[in-house]
């Protein structure tokens, strides 16, 4: 809660700064608008901004949900099969390094300008993190659980469920949060590739009509939604390590 | 425990990599004793007592481990480390039943209210470990392997991150809760190793050294002259290696 | 020597000749002229450029203007470089759509948001279609990609020199349907704009009359100038851009500072009915003469 | 070493699973060109794109040096001042969540199509993880080093320097870490948003004229230094926790 | 050190929240001497070092602490607690003269090579505490105490990581080079006050109560059936603790 009063504070400095420097530097309105003047175009555009908000937004939670769910079920798998880790850990650390945000034209072509594309794009740039993050925390499991396990008979399975996965999570947590500033800039660049709808595609339209303030206007409501899914994630993940703490 | 506890022999050498660790050497844990093994740091003791319990070790092991009647002795075995190895998430109850559940069988409850009982929690069993001090938690872990009822335990310096006056509770509790298995208790400290032994050891540059103990029966109480007797005679073995 | 920045309004190509070649023939030189050129690859950014101030003269399209204009920017067209309408709305020629009807319920792809969709509700609204019939999609600078895989079925945006012919290159055979043609009034694909407060009459002139005869060159020597201009980046030295080339020079205006109000009248006209605008703008807020006196 | 010829090994499986893909799918090239045309279209091209992969690596290591010292000096300001803390920190949190891709075009507007704006986008999106890894890092000093610091009489740059700093390297490793990955994109992203000259702007031309082997090879080019880039500084983070651990 | 070691007091009372830690007391170190704090867990022996040693507590302390020759008690002061705390980035001679580096002066190199040897470790010192094992790494941490020369020692179970052997060399070696310094000890090893302590105090509810000590002078070996003694009542006594 105080957390969030400051998070606001912060927030409203940081527009009175905006509006200074805007006053200070007479910068013209279609290089820098001004905060008021983005929000009256966010006033005025509030149901174009929403209707496409709720298509961005849908992109990245879905693609959000199944990169995590795909991610987590590589790093089962890798933990289970020391052949699969052998030939795919390094393709989790490669694939990471590669600029998937350029991989977004061709995924438009072959899946369409239709949510599929933006969806797959958020899978992949949440997908590694995840993955990478709890096969980590999969592989740290303390030695000593290990041994607990093994002089107890577990099997292989009930080892994982109830004590290999339950000691990563706070590893998955860490994953997730990376996951989730990721996946936002995803489904933008999906969308300014190709599409005819999302918070992307108004910008790319707006910045076409010279329109700076609906821009803004679309930029703020995407960022919104990003510091949101930060913070939800950021619980999430602190009530994972809690449990485990 | 469908069998008694049997004795257990270990007979062999282990390497860390080209250079000895330990061995050739016999150690025998009498059936349903305490059996001691002291040494420096880095001798091999929990490298040894991972041998005995199946377990990966950093060196290689060449020999046999036996028990003295016959039977297989993995499936036999608790265990009990420094660290008390509880699932945080997990309360006082779940924690003593991990093994069930882990083997997949519906754990008994009512024995494990007993044990949890017994070792002096009975209000805690819905606590987590967080809510416990470091003695109560090392008391939920020795319930945890009594649950296990297995006849032969190996504990590796158990006690040892304990202070003092809850490190002679746990002593005399684990003494009384364990006797009449077979026993191998991993110690740096000679007042436990005297105090709860009936046979100990020193490893020292791979062999086994006999070290003196009272004639009583463990558990032994400090203030008996022989215990404090056979501490210092053990503090001054350990501090005579070169 | 005066210093002019000029901002072109995509990646060097044929359609610059005019420019390129005054600069390799040295005719800017003669006027006294150094330019500074750059090349962005959002088109939307030169008239932004120009407007902050930061560049003198910039390349963009007609409809551009207008839209520009209506959002304040103290923009003015100064002369023209292109004077027919270059973009198309190209389909695939063995594809259904055999005329604009046919795009009911089709997907069409755009590349540039806002001028292009004014020109497809314009081409709709001759065959009795709306926007609402299609599904608009900003498609970014695939075009042909997009075409070809089948992702959409008509794409606007396309130029008529360019696309086809790299349609062509693929094996692809496309067909254009002319916005012109198709109830859209004619229009300047390419333009010079220049900041309307800060106007220097004389140096615009000079660089005008250097493009001009520039123009002059190609419209004679269209071979000898195609060699002149792939010299000039090994990059440019394409099939594709020789076959542009052919099918470019022909629409360079030959009176670069020569101006029509009518067209800009009409188009703005055009712009209000389509709803893209609300209110008129006189010509003289759009658009000069430099050399009027 | 191993870890090299291994990565080697995985990256060659990578391009014949490519080619593969390629021969089974009968993909068109303008979609996705296989492999061995890419390597033409690298060979074919070798000197344009030595000439742009050199302009945007110089931005993206001149950035990611920028934002490496900015994020620094910003962590130790931090450290320092209990005031800044209280005022700056929540910043920092909360502009990690914004999609500063999105500024690009402002950046541009602002500093022009020159190096300057993508250099500035790099800045962007490393100052961030830097000064924040870092000034986590230094708030975690342990108690201990704290109390012996304080007995010791030591001063406060003394302290700062001869422990909390050196403490906190390997946290300032991670950072790095994660801007190190980061700086391509910013780099690439600016480019695209305006530029004649770098790998995003040989990329978009590329893709305008439906060249989709040259766009590869550009994006084969980038994503080979992200991974050189990646492993050198991985090297370097593991370096500073060795000095600790 | 200028002055002779002082006499300390420490008087008054700890709170934790509204909560009394302990006290009214008055812990009295004897100037030039050993004083050994005993307690369970959580008893608030760590507090009270630390509020002697002016370091942030958990706990709102009201009192004084004085000196007996009534000069200031922190620049006097020196502290050593059970983890080593030794930088692993310098070696052993870097992390001896970290106190002078701190302060920003000359560290006097000749001084320390001297410490490092009396501490036995004459050889090492270029190693960094990575190459050092928990007792070399204890031994440094000691020297690095001795290099500041300060008449006020504090020990928080300064030994307690070690095994039995190394913790009895420690304690010798310790209670040798600490001579004459007035010293407070906080410990869980009953053997440990029973072998250096001048005197021994019990915290308990916040009060404290003496122990006895043999009246022979520290370091008392641990084969002296008086140090045995000693030790076994003290276990005894916190032992009957409720
Ligand atoms: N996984 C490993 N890989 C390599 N060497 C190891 C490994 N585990 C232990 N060692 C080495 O084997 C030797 C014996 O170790 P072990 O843990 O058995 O000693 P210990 O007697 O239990 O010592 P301590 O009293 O410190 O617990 C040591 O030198 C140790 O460094
Ligand atoms: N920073 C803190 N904030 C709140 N409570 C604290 C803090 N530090 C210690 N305490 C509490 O103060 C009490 C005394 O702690 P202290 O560390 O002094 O005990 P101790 O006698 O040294 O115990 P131990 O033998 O375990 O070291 C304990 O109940 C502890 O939980
Ligand atoms: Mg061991
Ligand atoms: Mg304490």
């Amino acid at each position: 809660m105080k957390g969030l009063m400051r998070a606001l504070g912060v927030l409203l400095l940081a527009v009175a700064g905006w509006q200074v420097l805007v006053w200070l530097t007479a910068v013209p309105h279609f290089i820098l608008p001004a905060p008021e003047r983005v929000a009256r175009s966010l006033w005025a555009n509030r149901a174009l901004l929403a209707e496409n908000a709720v298509a961005t937004y849908g992109q990245i939670l879905l693609g959000l949900a199944l990169g995590t769910v795909l991610g987590c079920g590589t790093a089962v798998q890798l933990a289970l099969s020391p052949l699969a880790r052998v030939a795919l850990r390094p393709v989790l650390v490669f694939a990471q390094a590669i600029p998937v945000f350029a991989l977004a034209p061709i995924l438009t072509l072959w899946l369409g300008y239709g949510p599929a594309s933006k969806v797959v794009m958020v899978v992949l740039v949440t997908y590694f993190p995840v993955a990478s993050a709890l096969h980590d925390g999969l592989m740290r499991m303390p030695q000593g659980y290990d041994d607990l396990a093994r002089v107890m008979g577990a099997g292989r399975m009930r080892r994982l469920w109830q004590l290999q996965l339950p000691l990563a999570l706070p590893a998955l947590g860490s994953g997730v949060r990376l996951a989730a500033v990721a996946a936002p800039f995803g489904a933008v660049i999906g969308e300014w590739v190709g599409s005819s709808r999302g918070l992307g595609y108004l910008m790319l339209l707006a910045n076409g009509r010279a329109q700076t303030d609906l821009m803004f206007a679309a930029l703020v409501v995407l960022a919104g939604f990003t510091v949101a899914l930060h913070l939800a994630v950021d619980r999430l993940a602190l009530a994972l390590t809690r449990r485990i703490g | 425990m469908k069998l008694p506890p049997p004795a257990i022999t270990v007979e062999g050498c282990a390497w860390l990599g080209n250079a000895p660790l330990f061995g050739p050497l016999r150690l025998v844990l009498q059936a349903g004793c305490w059996t001691s093994l002291l040494g420096v740091s880095g001798a091999g003791k929990t490298t040894l007592l991972r041998v005995l319990a199946g377990l990966e070790t950093g060196a290689r092991f060449e020999g046999a481990i036996t028990a003295g009647d016959g039977a297989a002795v993995g499936p036999r075995l608790a265990f009990m480390g420094q660290s008390d190895l509880l699932l945080p998430w997990a309360d006082v109850i779940g924690n003593v039943t991990l093994g069930a559940r882990l083997r997949g069988k519906r754990p008994d409850l009512t024995r494990a209210r007993r044990l949890i009982a017994q070792v002096g929690l009975a209000g805690h069993s819905h606590l987590r470990p967080a809510a416990l001090s470091g003695g109560q938690r090392q008391r939920v872990a020795l319930a945890r392997t009594l649950m296990e009822d297995r006849a032969i335990v190996l504990l590796d310096e158990p006690f040892s991150a304990l202070d003092a006056r809850t490190r002679a509770e746990m002593q005399e509790l684990a003494g009384r809760l364990l006797q009449g298995r077979t026993v191998l208790l991993v110690t740096h400290d000679p007042l436990e190793a005297a105090r709860l032994s009936h046979a100990a050891w020193l490893l020292h540059r791979g062999r086994l050294e006999a070290l003196d103990l009272p004639a009583t029966p463990p558990v032994r109480p400090v203030e008996q002259p022989g215990t404090l007797q056979a501490q210092a005679e053990m503090l001054a073995r350990l501090r005579a290696l070169t | 020597q005066d210093r002019l920045s000029l901002m072109l309004d995509w990646f060097v190509n044929p359609d610059h000749g005019p420019i390129i070649l005054a600069r390799e023939l040295g005719y800017f030189e003669a006027e006294g002229l150094v330019i500074d050129l750059i090349t962005p690859s959002d088109p939307n950014d030169p008239p932004r450029m120009v407007a902050a101030g930061r560049i003198d003269l910039a390349v963009t399209y007609q409809p551009q203007l207008h839209l520009s204009r209506h959002q304040d920017l103290p923009l003015l067209r100064v002369g023209t470089l292109i004077s027919t309408p270059l973009t198309c709305l190209v389909v695939l020629a063995d594809g259904p759509v055999k005329s604009l009807g046919d795009l009911r319920g089709r997907k069409v792809g755009y590349a540039v948001a806002g001028v292009q969709e004014a020109l497809l509700g314009g081409m709709l609204a001759s065959h009795g279609l709306r926007m609402e019939d299609v599904e608009a999609i900003n498609i970014g600078w695939s075009i042909s990609p997009a075409l070809m895989s089948g992702q959409v079925d008509a794409v606007i945006g396309a130029y008529r020199n360019f696309e086809l012919n790299q349609l062509a290159l693929e094996g692809v055979e496309g067909r254009c349907f002319y916005p012109e043609e198709e109830g859209v009034p004619a229009y300047d694909e390419l333009i010079y704009v220049a900041h309307s407060e800060r106007l220097d009459h004389e140096r615009i002139a000079r660089f005008l009359a250097a493009t001009e005869r520039a123009t002059h060159y190609i419209v004679n020597h269209p071979q000898a100038a195609w060699e002149i201009f792939a010299a000039t980046a090994p990059e440019l030295r394409t099939e594709l851009n020789a076959r542009a080339w052919v099918d470019t020079w022909p629409r360079f205006d030959t009176r670069p500072a020569a101006m029509d109000p009518g067209r800009y009248q009409r188009f703005e006209g055009f712009l209000q009915g389509q709803g893209l605008v609300t209110d008129l703008l006189s010509v003289a807020e759009l658009a000069v003469d430099v050399n009027a006196p």
